[in-house]
């Protein structure tokens, strides 16, 4: 097994210093996901306004693969419109499943490409995918809740 | 009687599929052939089922989910491909709707069992529960057990004198208090097939849960879930691993995907929770969520390559090979002085078990002078005792066949009966 | 550190028993040997025991008890015996108590589940049933829904610092209100031995039931109900067949007999009963009261086979053996930078499974690099979250050995921690 | 296998003729026992005078072997002290499950002898010991309400 191909710098880098942690106030949704396997856990929340994600804010406990994903997620959607945050979702969430076979791309995903390899390791999608989901169900809550257009709520995990 | 080895419908490559098949090649006490006809109480299994499993013990064994190292990863996938197999198998509209239990009788207490709980569905004082006289004890008991402790009433679809359910009061039977309708696919002991579609419509139509117990339907019929309009589509459809030549200590429930997300857990341990903390616990999704503990990891295993393995032949040839053995059984037992044969006499509108009694002589003693002969077949009540009663007999005798099932056999085992006849010196 | 092949206490024989399991000889990607250190979680199975289920399935499988042929007779003997192996490994007073399940999971909560129902053991609204801090999910969530579902109050002994039992409040835990009091005899997660008879006796004199998850303890601590005092012995033994170099799909569940005998009982359907009328089912006696459908026949026959090669090596040898590995194992992680063992440090007084921390690196990071060099250990929450949560950590590694681990093995883990601490550049 | 072992002519005799069969009306108890593998039963009734088995009578359903040793049953122990009945009991049941390996006592068991050979057949052994097990049953039922001496209560299985 390439252990590199796993932690890439980008991911150890965003694993020491995670981006955009910690719970702020504003915010329209809370949601909490655990991985049941292996007990990771994610506390996030998610503001939006006027149609964008203002804030994405996040507490969580887990390995380097989980938390390196949820900062790169906070760097990828945090000021996006929602209906653009939920195509790098996709994207994201397709390069995971792709079982190492997806070419990731770069212009949507930034640092996300350097978890093309954790697609690789099926015991750790879930890790990378947690906050992702997380996001995704709390975004579909807060657009719920702000009736904000611009939301596929029919595509709710 | 000669072996008619061109009867239609017989699978033609049944010398080749009896090949599979190691445990066809004993010799029995006093140097008999082996003759099962007992395939209906357990089918035997293919080389290929046992190599499987011995692959996976000898190569890739380990826990599954929880372990994420190599083997767990091999052995985790293993076991979802076996998942991914049965939920083929039934044309399961979705994998995760496939749960794996220890057999059938656990599918169906399970079902009955959460249904005693709070939630949406549970079943109470003043509701029905149906079911009907041909089931087997496992999908009679638990659900006298289901209205006994919630003081629910249970009621009974009867049986006509030609074996087939009574439906002539259906509509005092299925009524708005109906809760439960469950009942069995392909009757173990009389052959009958029932008419999924038009019971599953009718208690739908009064908002009740349909549970079938498909335990001797899924070996001889193509099922296809995805295939049936949704009125007419059980929600619950439970099989048993060993009949489907599968190994024991495995079973299946599938049930809609919907439903089983809201029905209150039934065992509670390790791989069924999402959080547990010392005030409370928070389940899984399915099909963990009804999970609990180490499954039946090589069985899943096993049985996936048991499906994949009927599917290779294909269910539809199988059914007719069943159809064509057992034509020719019903005609060749019918040759026999004093034997009467219970349930439908039409084999294309039956399954593959024949009960039969043969006057003057008790089921058991048959079965024993039969197995002098190497000719394995079942006596008793088949744990069908409300069926046996309904026919005014305490037991009976059964021949069951399958895929590798031929017509010699069946010959030998008229032949056997004819002897029984003689030794007991019946005129 | 070099291999100390000549531990005290290790197996003599240990090369020759790594050659009954095959799987040891794998090499995994990267061309690396296998070092298996998660048999906690489940244990490797013997060439015997493969062997054994093999010859079942090709030669004598049939079902079991109701069929009377001659397969049908072999496979209950086979079954049977399976038991009388079963009861003879825990030193059983009778084969009759001895009731296989589908995991440890299945009979505990078969305990929990039978005693909501109507019975003299019945629990309910001012009852307590007193579980513990460092139980496996599977010996928590059926209490848990036990209590939920009747009223009953949940309560919990705690933890010391160092991973023993907090028996300081046992007079306010134990008390006359008490009902049942469950307990793990080994901690999967801390290696903790708890004091059983103690706490059964405690327990006795209150009036309550003892039941002890035995799932780490049968694997690797001589057992011997017949010789302990009755006040002393648990009314309830559980453990699982994976673990003890058995497959999976069967537990066991030992229940004293005049309890089990005066349980209601838990899931219904073939087997379990005497009769079945249309107005009501008896039940038959013990064992078979609680086997509902057909019972893991096979794997009764591989778990058979799995006891007794573990008895022909000797308990205490093999328990022997893991103290032995245990202690060098604990020695040999405590020289390792930043990290600290749960539970108790003196391998004399506790199981082989060691969960530890490491400072700096999250439990996955360090399985997934000791699995790139082929070493197996396990990371998470073990199925035992209110353990982790009490000693302030979400999750941890784990390694266990078992009668087939090297001191060699031992080295591989210590010598890949040290590597990932330089592989995560920590200083 | 030896099928003429098992169906000795005494056994079949007994079959085609059982003596003793019908429900009387005298007696102090009666049983119910089923064979729940094969759902053999048999309702049997124990009469209990001076010490004696003044009568058992019954009413069974099962094979030849369960009728044929119902049959055997009353011959041998209708009109015996109960000490000396519940002396032929233990000698029937010990034969039944010696495996074919125990010398039958003709002395003890007359017709009975002719079950060894149902010993070698493990499935046929409970149809044997059916209705013996009915008897023992309700014997000591019997003992119990008439108060007579002899049985040996302990015992009971
Ligand atoms: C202490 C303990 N109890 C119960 C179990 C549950 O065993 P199973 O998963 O086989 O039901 C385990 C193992 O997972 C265990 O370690
Ligand atoms: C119709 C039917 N239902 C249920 C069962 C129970 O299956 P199992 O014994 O595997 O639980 C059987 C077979 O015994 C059966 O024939």
């Amino acid at each position: 097994m390439d252990l590199d191909a796993l932690y890439q710098d980008i991911i150890l880098d965003h694993y020491k210093n995670p981006h955009g942690k910690g719970l702020r106030e504003e915010f329209e949704a809370e949601v909490h996901h655990v991985n049941p396997t292996c007990g990771d856990e994610i506390t996030l929340r998610v503001h939006i306004e006027d149609g964008r994600v203002a804030d994405v804010s996040y507490d969580s406990q887990g390995c380097s693969i989980s938390q390196a994903s949820a900062s790169v997620l906070y760097e990828l959607v945090h000021g996006k419109p929602v209906d653009e945050a939920m195509a790098i979702h996709a994207k994201f969430q397709e390069l995971m499943q792709g079982k190492g076979q997806v070419e990731p791309d770069e212009d949507v995903l930034e640092d996300g490409i350097a978890f093309a390899g954790v697609a690789k390791f099926p015991a750790r999608v879930k890790c990378a995918l947690l906050s992702w989901m997380a996001w995704k169900d709390a975004t579909v809550q807060s657009i719920g809740q702000t009736g904000a257009a611009g939301g596929n709520q029919e595509e709710k995990a | 009687m000669t072996a008619a080895l061109s009867l239609p419908g017989l699978l033609s490559d049944l010398a080749v599929i009896r090949q599979d098949f190691p445990i066809l090649e004993r010799t029995l006490a006093g140097d008999r052939p082996l003759v099962y006809l007992d395939s209906a109480n357990t089918s035997q299994k293919p080389q290929v089922v046992i190599d499987t499993m011995v692959d996976h013990l000898e190569r890739h064994n380990a826990n599954i989910a929880r372990a994420m190292h190599q083997l767990g990863a091999e052995a985790t996938e293993a076991f979802e491909a076996g998942r991914d197999k049965v939920a083929a198998f039934l044309g399961a509209p979705s994998r995760d709707e496939v749960i794996f239990t220890k057999n059938a009788s656990e599918a169906l207490n399970l079902v009955a069992n959460v249904l005693a709980w709070k939630g949406p569905f549970q079943v109470g004082e003043g509701d029905d529960v149906v079911i009907t006289e041909m089931e087997h004890h496992s999908n009679i008991v638990p659900w006298q057990l289901l209205s006994q402790r919630t003081g629910a009433s249970l009621k009974w679809f009867g049986l006509t004198d030609g074996g087939e359910l009574d439906l002539s009061n259906i509509d005092e039977l299925i009524t708005e208090r109906t809760k439960v309708v469950a009942f069995t696919w392909v009757s173990n002991m009389l052959g009958t097939i029932n008419p999924v579609a038009e019971l599953t419509r009718r208690a739908h139509a009064v908002g009740a849960l349909v549970v079938v117990d498909a335990s001797q339907a899924a070996p001889q019929l193509p099922i296809d879930l995805s295939a049936m309009v949704p009125e007419e589509r059980p929600d619950f459809v439970v099989f048993t691993g060993h009949k489907v030549v599968g190994p024991t200590g495995i079973g299946v429930l599938w049930g809609r995907g919907d439903l089983l997300e809201q029905l209150p857990p039934f065992l509670g341990g390790g791989e069924m929770i999402a959080t547990v903390t010392m005030e409370k616990s928070t389940y899984a999704g399915i099909p963990h969520r009804f999970e609990a503990g180490t499954p039946p990891i090589v069985e899943a295993v096993g049985l996936g390559a048991a499906v994949e393995y009927l599917g290779h032949i294909g269910l539809d040839r199988i059914h007719a090979h069943e159809q064509a053995i057992t034509a020719y059984a019903l005609e060749g037992l019918q040759t026999i002085k004093g034997l009467t044969v219970m349930g439908p006499l039409d084999a294309t509108q039956r399954g593959g078990a024949i009960s039969f009694e043969l006057e003057g002589v008790h089921p058991h003693d048959i079965a024993q002078v039969l197995d002098s002969r190497g000719v394995a077949v079942r006596a008793g009540h088949h744990c069908a005792k409300p069926a046996h009663q309904r026919f005014g007999v305490q037991a009976s005798t059964r021949m069951s066949s399958y895929l590798y099932t031929t017509p010699a056999e069946i010959d030998a085992l008229v032949e056997g009966l004819e002897y029984t006849r003689s030794y007991f010196k019946l005129g």
